[in-house]
């Protein structure tokens, strides 16, 4: 589904990103791994289209992506889920949620079938997306994305600084959104949260993809070693 | 009498929110204290109580015993030896290293004193040497801006090395910082902490283990647990909110 | 994206050396005409026109320099002065009187013009008024003000108080009342001109209930109509200038007042001025000029047919524009008079000289070189235009400063 | 010391060359010009107080017209005193004062001009104090000052009898006893001019030069930064502001008697903001680009409206966007670019990263 | 006493002015942080439109209509302007986000263009538009106290205009998008949310206000190339006073300057009130930097 060919990423005229290929294919979840500043987040920007990508490819469903701005890469079918959530603080949930539905134009209707996901949400429409606790925050975020039925869902750190019950909740929901065929990327440096859900699994360092393979197959003490933080 | 920084029953809100929950502690000197927690725990604010920043509603923040921290307005602290650090690198970026450097050496921060006195030889060899410390003493002309991050962040962290403090408050100094420059800044709060007192708030749990003497878990604005690193890994509270995060048990 | 931006780079570069290029084009430029600027050639006598062509008072001054330029055209159709062709140099003032004084200096010292058409605000003329008279320079004045000058560098072909102001509220009290109002702008002309109304209302017996003065520019009227509402007077009479005026009567017309309970006088609004007013605003009210477009004479009938077709049929004339007129006649003749364009030769000439203006008849009265001119009071008609309602019988001696009005002692020291 | 730091730097050279064709200038120009170019100085010495506290420190003030003013109307109160010779100035008998108010009496005295940096100084002072105290900055600084030239105008306006409302100060007749109108002292203002612009320059210069200038570039860069070493940068503010604004006053004086009138339209919004684009066209943060931004957009603007009266306010406006938008270091930032390219070899790589990677 | 009630309706249907010539403003400056000088260059504008839509109306139409024709002028003063405000933002305008002190100069250099335009296009003395004649006269309470309609069509162009932008921000699909981008740009982008386009969009929705601005003050003042200076510098006091982004806090600041104007000038005079008013709005700014309402914004702080 996500084809990423020889990806470099720049901020400002430092280079961040050198030559990344990374695959993610449909009904999978593929998880990136790698300790603190080595890149990852970047790279999901980069993906977005919000860092300098000079050179490279990055081919969602055979359609090449890297010269389109934001907006038209999401309008594609990618669901990004920000590291720290990225809620809109001075809005409500719902609107927060309606804007989700920017992707397909602002038309359509949240499903019922978002709330069943994160029945917490129901709760707090009308709150303030500022006023939820990070938890709540992190499951409105994922929801947001999640209204368009997006292609591919990107979720960068979902477990960073939220409390451990909600993190079981954003698992099993994980879980719930493969059983359905989505196809989704994480990125993480918890190693113990993707054991359970990922498939596929890549381990970033310095800029650059230092390991691959199967999350069954992965050696887990020698991964451990490599994300150690 | 060794405490140099003593937490009194520090609360502070905002709208209502408790970022910061009736917290006490006492911070010896000597120390390279960390402060760990989720995000939102309310360690920044912390720092920037410590500092002056923010003006706690309740609770007090005692100084080398005497001196209540809140009383003084932000800059009047780095005179009685407080100094801080930001996540953000700020130095100046249009300004050379050593200019940088300059402007943190002189004690006297008066205006007459900026217009007519020059720093002096001793000053000077101070900066150089504290540039050498830190590797940037090749670098010293220049523009802050062409650092790196790394280099950026020595670059802040010898500004309060200059100054002569009794603590110094450093907020996530190793964000950022790629393995190497990390144990490089490890060894330097090492020799740091030979003079003086180090806070430091950081994630990078490894950076934590091997640099901190003791640690304080914050969580939801309070103090979870305090103790020496071995202790903390081992309080399954923290694991719970921190360390271990939970994920064994999803799903 | 980083390719993209070198590559921005040089565009912007290269955008800059061409407004550097463009910028020293222009300073070269200067130079270039301070050069040929050696004096009057044989062939053309150069006069200055000194104007606000941008800012604030542009837009009363734009079409005194029209009727200026048309006055030159027409003596250049003629055969010129002397037979030589005028040559105009116009210059900007800019609605700052500082611009006025460089660049009064620049036509004096650099183009060493013959003589200068402009100005309009008393700002304005003040501020040139010492470069005239250190340069030994020539200005022909064309707006009414308010008194108390009288340069041997400057010709006044407006209105002296004492052939505006001062018939105006005569009449205002014998035919209107006895209550004044006065309303102006923060300046000058309507400071002094209210001094002077105040001393008369006192010698003749009328009485002040208001004055108020308002910021130029000012454009809320409701808290000053208000007071004048609270106050009741017979007469306002209004000195604002330019677009307060507009205010001022659309919102007093709003506010229920008409002109049967209250009538108001103004002094600087004419033809021109009650176009942007709205002339359904102001009907009825009165105005008190020397000329208006609807002036019968031979001279305005040919004027005001060419003024429309030189500048379009939707355009007005009025009594600074007859003024500003007259002052290039006045000077040209002037200097056919006296076979020179040097100003002592000039200022003798003009001494006593007469002219059939739009107006009537004019005459420069030697002593202060002010004009002889009839005072009209009119009403503004539905339809844009000024009738008038009395004259006085013949043209008026100017005084600025008030010497033979007995009320007028002290006023001017 | 100083000199040798003086000589070595590109700006002070070029200054040394704009002083030095100015002081040939009247060997070429006439008395016109050098009275024109008398008053581009002025604003020159203007621009160099605006660009010590907008380009070194960051504080963009848009109410410089006033102390401009305050300067210009003390000089000018001084002259037309000397001009009225112990009698009432004109306009204030128009306005029917029978004494000279007591704010003019001590202008009859040559030592009240000190009252040409004393009151943009005060004012400057009371004003800094209030809003940087209040850490009032950026933007609503900004509008606050123009708020304060807007008060000015309105107040130098309506208190006609005591400041000549519009019409302002003017028909000077001498100076020191000089007549104003001699070509001589034209000359004799001109040189004082330069001389005056010397004097600036080199005090800001020092400024600049010395630690403190660096503290100002630090307070701009990060104030908070500057507050946690130590220092307290309401005080460098304040200072930095009442300089400027006594630089201000004193280009006021110098403009004054060379263009023999001061009026409440001088130091108004209009002007205000004016001032500061010249210090954005000849590049901020320079001094020299003040410098040169005053001589030559008032150079464009006098020589442009010279040549296309009616249509020279479209070149200034687009000037002003363009150099806004496209080149932020203004003139001097646009030499030094080229002349980097010309004169230094640096390959790419030696640009060092600028930008922290993100933090994860 | 009637002059008293007066006062008060005079203060609110100043205040009503500010508002509506602010309420363009609230949103550039407000939400996109751009400091436009050329806000009150978008007035006149909007006051030209007006003229231009009456000029049709008499030379086009048959007399009986005329009445009706500032009910087209409104929206095309809007259109013409935020058409201009269009153009502007993708010229220029998109150079200069972030940079706030910039923008301020550089749209001073739009604004002496866009007024020497006008002098160029339509003349430098002002022009006359005919208010409509149901707008004429004044609603009579009692002798003394007659409330001119005009005055009152005018506040209920501000409600009315309120509202909408009220409807606008908060309750449509659009508004969203404006607040989403304004809050967090890069995340709204990669919502879907075409960045670019809302930020045109906006920045000619708040010039097209302006318009309408100007398209009501044809009812009480001049029509001039000039016509917006008088009014720029109040505007951005309503702004600041009122609080940066916040909608109440201009209605606030606008209701604060215009009754202060009123009453001040009504016991003093029109200077003094002028002078007053602003010195207090000063000292106000003094107590509270933020303004009345604060909204926590980072990009104007540092």
């Amino acid at each position: 589904m996500l084809k990423i060919k020889n990806l470099q990423a720049y901020y400002g005229e430092s280079i961040i990103l050198k030559n990344i290929d990374l695959n993610v294919q449909e009904g999978r979840i593929v998880c990136l791994l790698g300790r603190n500043g080595v890149g990852k987040s970047t790279f999901l920007k980069s993906i977005m289209g919000m860092v300098c990508t000079p050179h490279g490819s990055i081919c969602l469903e055979n359609k090449e992506l890297i010269n389109e701005p934001t907006y038209t890469r999401a309008r594609s079918g990618i669901g990004y889920v920000p590291q720290g959530r990225d809620i809109f603080p001075q809005m409500t949930v719902a609107e927060n949620l309606r804007l989700g539905l920017e992707i397909n134009n602002g038309i359509g209707k949240i499903s019922p079938k978002i709330y069943e996901l994160f029945p917490v949400l129901k709760e707090m429409l009308t709150r303030k997306g500022g006023n939820l606790s990070g938890g709540q925050q992190q499951q409105l975020a994922i929801a947001r994305a999640l209204v368009s039925h997006p292609k591919l869902l990107i979720l960068d750190e979902p477990t960073e600084g939220i409390q451990p019950s909600i993190i079981q909740d954003i698992g099993k929901v994980i879980l719930l959104l493969k059983k359905e065929g989505y196809t989704i990327l994480i990125v993480e440096q918890y190693l113990e949260f993707i054991l359970n859900i990922a498939d596929d699994y890549y381990v970033m360092d310095k800029g650059e993809i230092i390991a691959q393979g199967l999350v069954s197959k992965m050696d887990k003490e020698e991964i451990q070693h490599k994300i150690a933080i | 009498m060794n405490t140099i920084l003593e937490i009194k029953d520090l609360i502070i809100s905002f709208d209502g929110f408790y970022a910061v929950n009736n917290v006490n502690t006492k911070i010896n000197k000597g120390e390279i204290r960390f402060f760990i927690g989720p995000n939102g725990a309310g360690k920044t604010t912390l720092l920037d109580a410590i500092c002056g920043r923010i003006k706690p509603q309740h609770g007090s923040i005692i100084f080398n015993n005497n001196k209540n921290v809140l009383h003084y307005a932000e800059h009047e602290l780095v005179n009685i030896g407080i100094g801080r650090k930001f996540q953000v690198p700020s130095v100046f970026t249009s300004l050379s290293v050593y200019e940088n450097m300059e402007i943190s050496v002189v004690k006297n921060r008066g205006i007459f004193s900026a217009i007519f006195n020059n720093i002096t030889k001793s000053q000077r060899e101070k900066i150089n040497t504290i540039l050498e410390l830190v590797d940037l003493f090749d670098y010293r002309y220049r523009k802050a801006s062409e650092l790196s991050h790394g280099q950026k962040q020595w670059l802040e962290i010898a500004m309060l090395l200059v100054q002569d403090l009794q603590l110094i408050l450093l907020d996530e100094p190793v964000a950022g910082m790629g393995r190497k420059e990390t144990t490089k800044t490890g060894e330097l709060l090492q020799k740091i902490a030979a003079h003086c007192t180090v806070i430091v708030v950081e994630h990078d749990m490894q950076f934590v283990r091997e640099y901190a003497s003791m640690v304080t878990v914050l969580h939801e604005g309070a103090v979870l647990d305090e103790g020496s690193v071995n202790h903390i890994q081992n309080n399954p509270k923290v694991i719970d909110v921190y360390l271990g995060r939970g994920g064994e048990n999803c799903a | 994206m980083q390719i993209r931006f070198l590559r921005k780079m040089k565009k912007k570069t290269a955008l800059a050396m061409a407004a550097l290029f463009v910028s020293s084009a222009f300073l070269s430029g200067c130079a270039g005409t301070q050069a040929s600027n050696s004096n009057n050639d044989k062939n053309t006598i150069k006069v200055g026109v000194l104007h606000s062509l941008s800012g604030t008072m542009a837009i009363s001054e734009v079409s005194v320099k029209d009727a200026e330029m048309m006055a030159i055209d027409e003596i250049n159709a003629k055969g010129g002065v002397l037979g030589k062709k005028i040559e105009v140099v116009t210059e900007d003032g800019a609605s700052d009187p500082a611009v006025f004084a460089e660049k009064a200096k620049k036509l004096l010292q650099q183009d060493k013009v013959a003589t200068v058409f402009g100005c309009w605000t008393s700002a304005s003329r003040k501020a040139v008024l010492p470069v005239f008279e250190n340069n030994h320079g020539l200005l022909w004045y064309p707006v009414q003000y308010e008194g108390m000058e009288s340069s041997p560098n400057i010709f006044y072909t407006g209105a002296a108080p004492n052939q505006q102001i001062v018939p105006a509220v005569d009449w205002l009290l014998k035919n209107k009342g006895k209550k004044f109002f006065l309303i102006g702008s923060d300046y000058v002309f309507p400071r002094t001109a209210n001094k002077i109304i105040k001393a008369e209302l006192k010698a003749k017996g009328g009485t002040l209930v208001g004055e108020e003065y308002t910021p130029m520019g000012h454009t809320d009227y409701s808290t000053i109509i208000n007071k004048i509402k609270n106050e009741k007077p017979d007469v306002v009479f209004n000195t604002l200038n330019g677009d307060s005026n507009v205010a001022f009567f659309k919102q007093l017309k709003d506010a229920g007042i008409n002109t049967k309970d209250l009538i108001t006088c103004s002094v600087s609004i004419a033809e021109e001025e009650v176009r942007g007013i709205g002339a359904g605003n102001m009907a009825g009210q009165l105005v008190s000029w020397n000329y208006y477009q609807t002036t019968d004479t031979p001279e305005n009938k040919t004027f005001v047919k060419n003024y429309k077709a030189k500048y379009g049929q939707d355009r007005v004339t009025d009594d600074p524009i007859e003024a500003a007129y007259d002052a290039v006649y006045l000077w040209a003749a002037a200097v056919e008079k006296a076979g020179s364009t040097d100003v002592d030769k000039v200022k003798a000439a003009a001494k006593g000289l007469e002219f059939n203006a739009p107006e009537g008849k004019v005459k420069i009265e030697g002593e202060n070189q002010h004009l002889w001119k009839t005072v009209r009071i009119g009403e503004v008609q539905a339809d844009g235009s000024i009738k008038e309602v009395w004259s006085t019988p013949g043209p008026v001696r100017p005084d600025p400063y008030l010497k033979t009005y007995d009320w007028a002692k002290g006023l001017a020291n | 010391m100083f000199v040798k730091k003086f000589i070595k730097a590109p700006a002070n050279w070029t200054f040394l060359i704009i002083i030095l064709s100015l002081l040939a200038a009247p060997l070429f120009l006439s008395v016109f010009r050098i009275n024109l170019l008398g008053k581009f100085i002025s604003y020159a010495i203007l621009a160099i107080g605006i660009d010590l506290i907008w380009g070194y420190t960051g504080i963009l003030s848009l109410g410089h017209g006033v102390f401009f003013g305050l300067g210009a109307y003390a000089m000018g109160m001084y002259l037309k005193l000397e001009a009225a010779h112990g009698k009432l100035p004109d306009f204030m008998s128009w306005s029917g004062l029978e004494h000279l108010p007591a704010i003019w009496a001590p202008f009859s005295n040559p030592l009240s001009l000190l009252f040409i940096i004393i009151i943009p100084a005060l004012l400057a002072a009371v004003i800094g104090y209030l809003t940087f105290k209040n850490r009032i900055r950026g933007v609503y600084f900004s509008i606050l000052s123009q708020a304060l030239s807007l008060i000015f105008v309105v107040l130098f306006i309506g208190q006609q009898a005591y400041t000549g409302g519009t019409n302002g100060l003017t028909s000077f007749q001498t100076i020191f006893g000089l007549s104003l109108a001699a070509d001589n002292t034209k000359y004799i203002l001109y040189y004082a001019s330069i001389l005056f612009l010397i004097l600036v320059y080199t005090y800001c210069r020092f400024i600049v030069n010395h630690r403190i200038g660096k503290i100002l570039i630090a307070i701009r860069d990060g104030e908070n930064r500057v507050r946690f070493s130590g220092y307290n940068p309401t005080i460098y503010k304040i200072f930095v502001y009442i300089s400027s604004a006594a630089i201000a006053g004193i280009a006021g004086a110098i403009f004054v008697p060379q263009v023999g009138i001061i009026s409440p339209a001088e130091m108004g919004i209009v002007p205000s903001i004016e001032m500061v684009i010249w210090v954005a066209i000849g590049g901020r943060g320079t001094l020299i680009g003040a410098v040169i931004g005053a001589i030559l957009v008032n150079g464009l603007k006098s020589g442009i409206s010279e040549s296309f009266p009616e249509i020279w306010s479209y070149f200034l406006g687009l000037t002003f966007i363009v150099v806004v938008i496209f080149m932020p270091e203004g003139l001097v930032g646009l030499v030094k670019k080229y002349a980097s390219h010309l004169f230094t070899w640096h390959n790419k790589k030696e640009k060092i990263i600028q930008k922290a990677p993100s933090i994860n | 006493m009637d002059i008293y009630i007066l006062q008060i309706f005079n203060g609110i249907s100043v205040s009503s002015i500010f508002m509506l010539a602010a309420l363009g403003l609230a949103i550039t400056f407000g939400l996109m942080k751009i400091i436009n000088m050329a806000h009150g260059e978008f007035i006149m504008i909007g006051a030209y439109a007006a003229y231009i839509v009456q000029n049709f109306f008499t030379q086009y139409l048959p007399a009986s209509f005329f009445n009706w024709y500032f009910f087209i002028a409104i929206p095309i003063a809007f259109l013409l302007a935020a058409s201009i405000g269009w153009v502007l933002e993708r010229i220029i305008i998109c150079h200069l986000y972030g940079r706030a002190l910039d923008s301020m100069l550089a749209t001073w250099g739009v604004s002496i263009v866009l007024q020497q335009l006008a002098r160029s296009i339509f003349g430098a003395p002002n022009v006359d538009v005919k208010s409509p004649n149901w707008l004429n006269g004044a609603l009579l309470l009692s002798p003394g106290l007659q409330l001119p309609y005009k005055r009152l069509f005018i506040m209920g162009m501000v409600i009315i205009c309120m509202l909408i932008i009220y409807y606008l921000m908060y309750c449509s699909n659009y508004g969203r998008k404006i607040r989403a981008v304004m809050q967090n740009r890069d995340m709204a982008a990669s919502l879907g949310i075409n960045t670019r386009k809302i930020d045109s969009y906006t920045f000619a929705f708040g010039s097209g206000l302006a318009g309408i601005a100007g398209c009501a003050l044809t009812l009480l003042g001049s029509i001039g190339p000039t016509l917006g200076t008088g009014y720029i510098v109040n505007t951005f006091m309503v702004v600041v006073l009122g609080g940066v982004g916040s909608l109440w806090g201009t209605i606030a600041g606008g209701l604060l300057i215009g009754t202060g104007n009123t009453t001040l000038e009504f016991l003093t005079n029109t200077t003094s009130g002028k002078v007053l008013v602003f010195t207090l709005v000063i000292l106000f700014l003094q107590w509270r930097p933020q303004g009345l309402f604060t909204v926590h914004s980072r990009s104007l702080d540092e």
